[in-house]
């Protein structure tokens, strides 16, 4: 068997192999690939920047072991922003089982405890159960719906939350999810109370998330990895998600290299037939 | 007391049941009998097995990973029990092996009923062997498509059919199955999976196509009728679109707001 | 007797799919506690079925072994690591204590991550294999997918800022019509199937048979 | 001491389903063993508390509170064990009818939700004024692809080639979707590989590909004999 032939048989395991190498080499050895800003992403930013002392920030995330990857990122460049600012209240609030995990990860990693006062400046409610119900209530009657925060302190001793009582008086709400409940906080929040709204998606439904932006019911998206470092990129503080754009862009070129590839290889082989 | 917002679910499962019954009524009484082209898929099966069957290789089938009971996908893994049935009697009768891989605990007794039923039915009884001809893997997704895989490449199957809800493993198995060289035919009505099949498959049953193909197949031919009643529902509504989206144009919202009810 | 069985079946898919029915629209506390219940029962029920496939499972694997086939040590692995996680489990009785979480974290995380994570390669060959211009129709499908990469990756707005915008047309114009469609299409596809199940016309999903 | 021991399972379990994109090999088969017979034990356990926990301790509970919604867990827990009757040939009708209530809660919840989700939600999604070509466009494109699933002889014959502009649109539509789904897939091996580029998780990395390349030239090798 000459090579040729043994390639043409089994190319397969060589095609992923160059696709390994390329997403593996940026994230050892970061490129700096030029990365330009959407619209959507540059609006989450400036709605945040715009925040005044006093406002009201609630994050929430429906983070979990499959879209980690994707969220996570996000999740963190949006808190470093939002605790950079002084004087806002940053309420966090986990909607899935595994997220509360995330949350804990994600403010050790940004030292929130020694930037910030615990019950002053940020707070999270931990997991609350029961989807769009959980949010319904939350939105008419925080102070009803939940009686302690994630470590177990009661809610009336959290001194931030004194003035905290329904959706109105949420500045702004970013979610940050995969699943369906992005649906939850538009029915529960935006509609009755008009809260705005951001959303933080997974690529497969930012399909969704884009109506929604094109309606001007919410008023930004951070679309997958891809939103995570554009938002890394506005924040001035690289990550993950820069570093992984690399491997993304990188992989993205050679998919579309493949399919051009592909299509020669097929009708260089109709035209010897 | 009717619940707020239910109002415009009930007339319209109500008006749609009733075409699909009344038509297969009427088909089934012989007073009018519509003809059903004969679904493109349901070649597409017939000429895998047969291939498998000349090349003398087995035939695997997987009736997705969702359960009987899924509040989203019961229908889909209905549909692909039903085509189960036509699988197993057509792989008995051209005598090519099948191995159906099953994921779901609650799909696999009825999964064996189906099979062995079909092999009794085409007098081959003695080719149903138990717990190998219907295996049971693993309820995770991901325990069961690496044993779907493996089992694929050391039976060397030569055509793979995947019916049923497939979530992200979807692509794992058809893009290995077509490594092998077999010959595979899909369908599903996970959307977000649709894509992937009908890119690595064959042969792809988009959507409904899976659940026509499955009414289509039944044994009674005259009841194939009830698929004019989906055809009859699917011109309602693009009814409902058209007229709804000029009234729109004049400013008015008066089908959405009916259907808001 | 089987014959009040085989009856019982068609009343009981008859009679539980009417009580959702109804309890979708109109309100009544016995009808939602009904349907709340059976929902509840639905889930013991599944509960009792694994006792069907890990028997089936163990059966087949045994047999492997007895048999000292080509596949035995795999077999040996598996109803090993089978019955660490059960013994594991009854014995802590929990499924978050230390041990648990450490075979779990262990084993099920990272092999299923793998898996998952995998598809990306699958979807290169893909493209290379599959994503050929045989047809007009598959031209159109390529085209879309070449359009779609033009707009995800920010390398491309950098080679040519026209490529980004195209990408988005295709993008505006394509990403729900044809979604839209398919999941009407599914919606009526479940009535139908639905409706022959239910008025006892396929058998198949209840295992054939008769 | 025990992170280190987490690791290195992780990533050598991980490394060994890897290497099916190589071929399938003993490693893999090892790996799909194991991750199998996890899977399994898992719902295993998570079954045996579910019965207990759930349907035993309420039935138990409504038998000492008298609680109706209780007590008929019994029920339940009978309709569970019947499902048993199906190894024996002669008495397998009677597990039919746990299998029975279990399909008709499914389809019912299904047509329940699909139909006020997929059909109702979706016309009234799709009414939008047509007062743009871009607007024009998307209605003519989904009524289109509506036709395309219309299976009556004499109803195709009417609208003549409107089904086949319909599978053109979807055509597109896949497409798109099938390339928007790779950003998505490609974040999920970022994160592996962020998991395996960790000491001393990419020791392992390099063993894993010596030992692909070592074992491709020697099947060329046999190859190249037998030929």
């Amino acid at each position: 068997m000459t090579l040729r032939e043994s390639l043409s048989q089994n190319y397969k395991p060589i095609i992923y192999f160059i696709l390994f190498v390329l997403i593996g080499f940026p994230l050892l050895h970061p490129l700096g690939l030029p990365l330009p800003i959407d619209q959507d992403c540059r609006d989450v930013y400036n709605k945040i920047e715009s925040l005044k002392a006093g406002d009201v920030a609630v994050v929430t995330q429906y983070i979990g072991g499959g879209n980690r990857a994707e969220l996570y990122p996000q999740y963190k460049a949006v808190l470093e922003h939002l605790l950079r600012k002084d004087g806002i209240k940053i309420i966090l609030e986990e909607a899935g089982t595994e997220s509360p995990v995330f949350s804990q990860l994600v403010l050790q990693e940004l030292n929130a405890f020694k930037r910030k006062t615990y019950g002053v400046d940020f707070v999270d409610l931990g997991y609350i159960p029961g989807d769009e119900a959980a949010i319904a209530g939350l939105c008419r009657d925080l102070h009803a719906l939940v009686s302690k925060d994630y470590y177990g302190t009661p809610i009336d001793q959290i001194p931030m939350l004194k003035d905290v009582n329904t959706a109105k008086d949420f500045t702004i709400v970013v979610d940050i999810t995969a699943s369906a409940d992005s649906q939850f906080w538009l029915n529960q929040a935006y509609a009755p109370y008009r809260t705005a709204i951001a959303l933080g998606m997974a690529s497969a439904k930012v399909p969704d998330a884009y109506a929604y932006y094109k309606a001007g019911q919410i008023f930004g998206i951070l679309e997958s990895l891809k939103g995570a470092a554009q938002y890394e990129f506005l924040t001035g503080s690289p990550g993950l998600a820069i570093i992984g754009m690399d491997a993304q862009s990188l992989a993205h070129l050679y998919i579309a290299f493949l399919i051009v590839a592909g299509n020669v290889a097929f009708f260089m082989g109709r035209k010897k037939k | 007391m009717l619940i707020a917002g239910r109002l415009s679910w009930l007339v319209v499962t109500l008006i749609f049941s009733a075409i699909m019954l009344s038509i297969l009524y009427l088909s089934s009484k012989k007073i009018y009998v519509p003809v059903i082209r004969e679904h493109p898929g349901i070649a597409a099966i017939k000429d895998a097995i047969g291939r498998a069957a000349e090349m003398g290789r087995p035939v695997s089938y997987s009736p997705g990973t969702d359960t009987l009971y899924s509040t989203k996908y019961a229908a889909d893994t209905a549909a692909a029990l039903t085509i189960l049935a036509y699988v197993a009697k057509e792989s008995a009768r051209m005598g090519s092996k099948l191995i159906v891989g099953i994921s779901q605990p609650t799909v696999l007794p009825v999964a064996e009923d189906v099979v062995r039923t079909a092999f009794t039915f085409e007098g081959k009884p003695e080719e149903y062997v138990e717990e190998e001809t219907v295996q049971f893997y693993s309820p995770d997704q991901w325990g069961f498509s690496s044993s779907y895989i493996g089992m694929m490449y050391r039976e060397k199957v030569a055509a793979n059919f995947l019916f049923g809800e497939h979530a992200a493993e979807a692509m794992l198995i058809s893009e290995n199955a077509s490594t092998i060289g077999a010959i595979q035919v899909a369908g599903t009505t996970n959307v977000y999976q649709l894509p992937l099949l009908l890119v690595t498959c064959d042969y792809c049953l988009i959507g409904e196509d899976e659940f026509a193909a499955a009414a289509y197949l039944s044994p009674d031919p005259v009841q194939k009728g009830i698929i004019f009643g989906q055809d009859l529902a699917k011109l309602i509504c693009i009814a409902l679109i058209v007229i709804g989206s000029i009234l729109v144009t004049f400013g008015s919202n008066l089908i959405s707001n009916l259907l808001k009810m | 007797m089987s014959i009040v069985f085989k009856k019982g079946t068609s009343v009981v898919l008859f009679v539980v799919a009417m009580i959702f029915f109804f309890d979708y629209f109109w309100k009544d506390p016995t009808l939602q506690g009904t349907a709340t219940n059976l929902n509840n029962w639905v889930v013991v029920i599944a509960a009792f079925a694994l006792g069907l496939g890990a028997y089936s499972l163990t059966v087949r694997h045994v047999q492997i072994i007895r048999k000292r086939g080509m596949l035995m040590p795999y077999s040996i692995a598996l109803l090993v690591t089978m019955f660490t996680f059960i013994i594991t489990g009854l014995v802590t009785h929990s499924i978050s204590s230390p041990e648990y979480s450490f075979i779990y974290n262990s084993i099920i995380v990272p092999a299923s991550q793998a898996l998952y994570g995998m598809s990306s390669f699958f979807i290169a060959s893909a493209s290379y294999r599959a994503l050929r211009a045989k047809s007009y129709e598959s031209l159109v499908c390529l085209a879309a997918a070449m359009f779609i990469l033009f707009l995800n990756a920010p390398i491309f707005g950098v080679i040519n800022p026209i490529l980004p915008s195209l990408g988005k047309i295709v993008w505006d114009t394509s990403i729900s019509t044809g979604m839209r469609a398919i999941l009407i299409g599914i919606g009526i596809g479940t009535l139908t199937t639905g409706l022959r199940i239910i008025i006892g016309q396929d058998k198949a999903p209840l295992g054939g048979g008769d | 001491m025990t992170d280190i021991f987490v690791v290195s399972i992780a990533a050598i379990l991980a490394l060994m389903i890897y290497t099916i994109l190589y071929r399938e090999n003993p490693a893999f088969r090892l790996g799909e063993h194991i991750l199998v017979g996890a899977t399994v034990g898992n719902a295993v356990v998570q079954a045996v508390f579910q019965i207990q926990n759930v349907a035993i301790t309420k039935f138990q509970k409504g038998m000492e509170t008298g609680d109706v919604t209780g007590i008929l867990y019994i029920i339940a827990i009978i309709l569970g064990i019947l499902l048993y009757f199906q190894f024996s040939s002669k008495y397998r009708y009677v597990s039919k009818i746990s299998i029975a209530l279990m399909l008709a809660v499914g389809l019912s919840l299904s047509i329940r939700g699909l139909i006020s989700v997929n059909v109702v939600g979706q016309i009234i999604g799709a009414m939008q004024p047509l007062n743009s070509v871009q607007n024009i466009v998307y209605l003519i494109g989904v009524v289109c692809v509506l036709l395309y699933f219309v299976y009556e002889k004499k109803v195709s014959n009417i609208i003549g080639p409107l089904p086949k502009i319909g599978r053109y649109v979807l055509m597109m539509t896949m497409g798109a979707y099938f390339a928007n789904v790779l950003m998505g897939r490609v974040s999920l091996v970022i994160g592996t590989l962020n998991d395996l580029f960790v000491a001393p998780a990419y020791y392992f990395i390099p063993i894993a590909l010596l030992i692909v390349i070592a074992d491709s030239l020697s099947r060329r090798k046999i190859a190249g004999k037998k030929s």
